[in-house]
């Protein structure tokens, strides 16, 4: 497979629509050779990625279409969500299980702090309209360890 | 375009003799799951003091999913007389559930037969 | 899941990226309720229209891509697989195994036939250059026969 | 991006008693797998008068894939003395196979039992 192979997935701003995304994500980097633990990791992430992304950025909007990109790197494969929102800066803190069983915090907000915790690098960008997106990598080298 | 969460609820009978509810999860656990999820707990008797959770049929979880089972430990919590264990999870869920915090709220078991051992 | 909601993904043209496609197709379909019979039909007629957009239509040319758009329709999924060739009229003759065994026929030939049989419809269409297409439908339907 | 074809070679004993060598493919049967496959076929000594195909390992069959098992059944007809038969194809790939058309040069059974009582 050649270093910079790129895979452009369009979904539309409809839940669900994320398991799409993360079959095309899983079989790319099958393809690549990851684990299956690897796998099921970014499978986690690009679907979490890609609700925000519906939910948040494109806010349900019938007629915003989430752009998903897979490419291949020297030593692994990069994700691009991108969505027509704002965007959003760093991850909020991680969640606080105490607190929610309080009743303290929302249940949910645990999106982007699964993404970091499951991917080997991830970044926020907030861009202009249409331009705001997450950044996620998954490297190979981590597989040998 | 997500799977409609079924739930099955049977009864089993733990190490201690004890009985034991079981919901059983089929289907995606996502933010359209809610309904599915908190009637079956809001349908379960006051006698319900044991409930465990299958999620052996389940293939999709997301974050939002996972929300309504914190949700569901909540009230369980609140009610101060009922204990919720999980089982059933694949290793990448388990590792998922432990790294949001549920672990320390229910118990987590590999199966079914695991699970009913520690009540 | 609303009628007309449209999955795009664009592969590279290379061999093996089939897979992804394939994938994704699969996916789009089981979550719009299709057996999985019918999923394993739809995932070989996806792979084939893409190989062939990859080596006839595209020629394993680096620089172009392959599109392949999934939309939902009334009673089914619609599936066109896009190159940037000048596309084929007709599907060729079924393939004659008797001929292929006695050396007279190439044992190729074959992914047009398989496509034909495997799905509901399959139209392929001759455009401009980059606007080929072959034209795959898979219908809801037929699932309860 | 082809996963590599694994082609193993082991052999079995028919119910006729007679032996038989077994070739198991593992990964993707596609253009990139016809160097795998056909040098493994003719590595093949000339002993080897009955060959069984397990395609169980296999989990992605593109037509290119079948056009190399299509070469492989041509050049056994050409040597007149060597049957070769199929096994483990999922059921959708076992219709293929026959839609093709190859089930009328290759013997597909279900799994390797059903093909050794077959010999
Ligand atoms: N793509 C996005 N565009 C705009 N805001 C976002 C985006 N992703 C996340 N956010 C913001 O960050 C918050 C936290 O997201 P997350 O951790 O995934 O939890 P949740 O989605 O359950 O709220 C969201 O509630 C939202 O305000
Ligand atoms: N997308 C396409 N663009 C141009 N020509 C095509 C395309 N798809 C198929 N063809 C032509 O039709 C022929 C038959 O295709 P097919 O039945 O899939 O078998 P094979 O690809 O093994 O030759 C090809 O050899 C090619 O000449």
């Amino acid at each position: 497979m050649k270093n910079g192979s790129c895979v452009e997935v369009r979904l539309p701003s409809e839940l669900g629509f994320e398991k799409v995304a993360l079959s095309t994500a899983a079989s790319m980097a099958s393809l690549m050779g990851f684990s299956n633990d690897r796998v099921e990791d970014l499978k986690t992430a690009v679907a979490e990625a890609c609700i925000n992304a519906i939910e948040h950025g494109n806010q349900l909007d019938d007629s915003l279409s989430v752009g998903v990109m897979l490419s291949t790197t020297d030593d692994g494969l990069e994700v691009r969500v991108m969505d027509d929102g704002l965007g959003v800066g760093e991850a909020p803190a991680a969640p606080d299980m105490d607190r929610k069983m309080m009743g303290e915090e929302d249940p949910r907000g645990m999106g982007m702090f699964l993404i970091q915790a499951l991917v080997d690098e991830a970044e926020w960008h907030k861009g202009p309209p249409g331009r705001s997106f997450v950044r996620l990598v998954i490297r190979l080298d981590k597989e040998n360890k | 375009m997500q799977a409609a969460t079924k739930v099955t609820e049977r009864t089993a009978t733990a190490a201690s003799g004890s009985g034991v509810t079981i919901l059983a999860f089929a289907g995606d656990i996502a933010s359209t799951s809610k309904d599915a999820i908190m009637e079956a707990y809001h349908g379960l008797g006051p006698s319900a003091d044991k409930v465990l959770l299958d999620f052996s049929g389940v293939d999709y979880i997301n974050s939002s999913g996972i929300a309504i089972i914190i949700q569901m430990l909540l009230e369980a919590s609140k009610s101060g007389q009922r204990s919720v264990g999980i089982f059933g999870l694949t290793p990448h869920f388990n590792k998922v559930f432990t790294m949001v915090g549920v672990a320390k709220y229910a118990t987590m078991s590999a199966d079914e037969a695991a699970a009913l051992a520690g009540l």
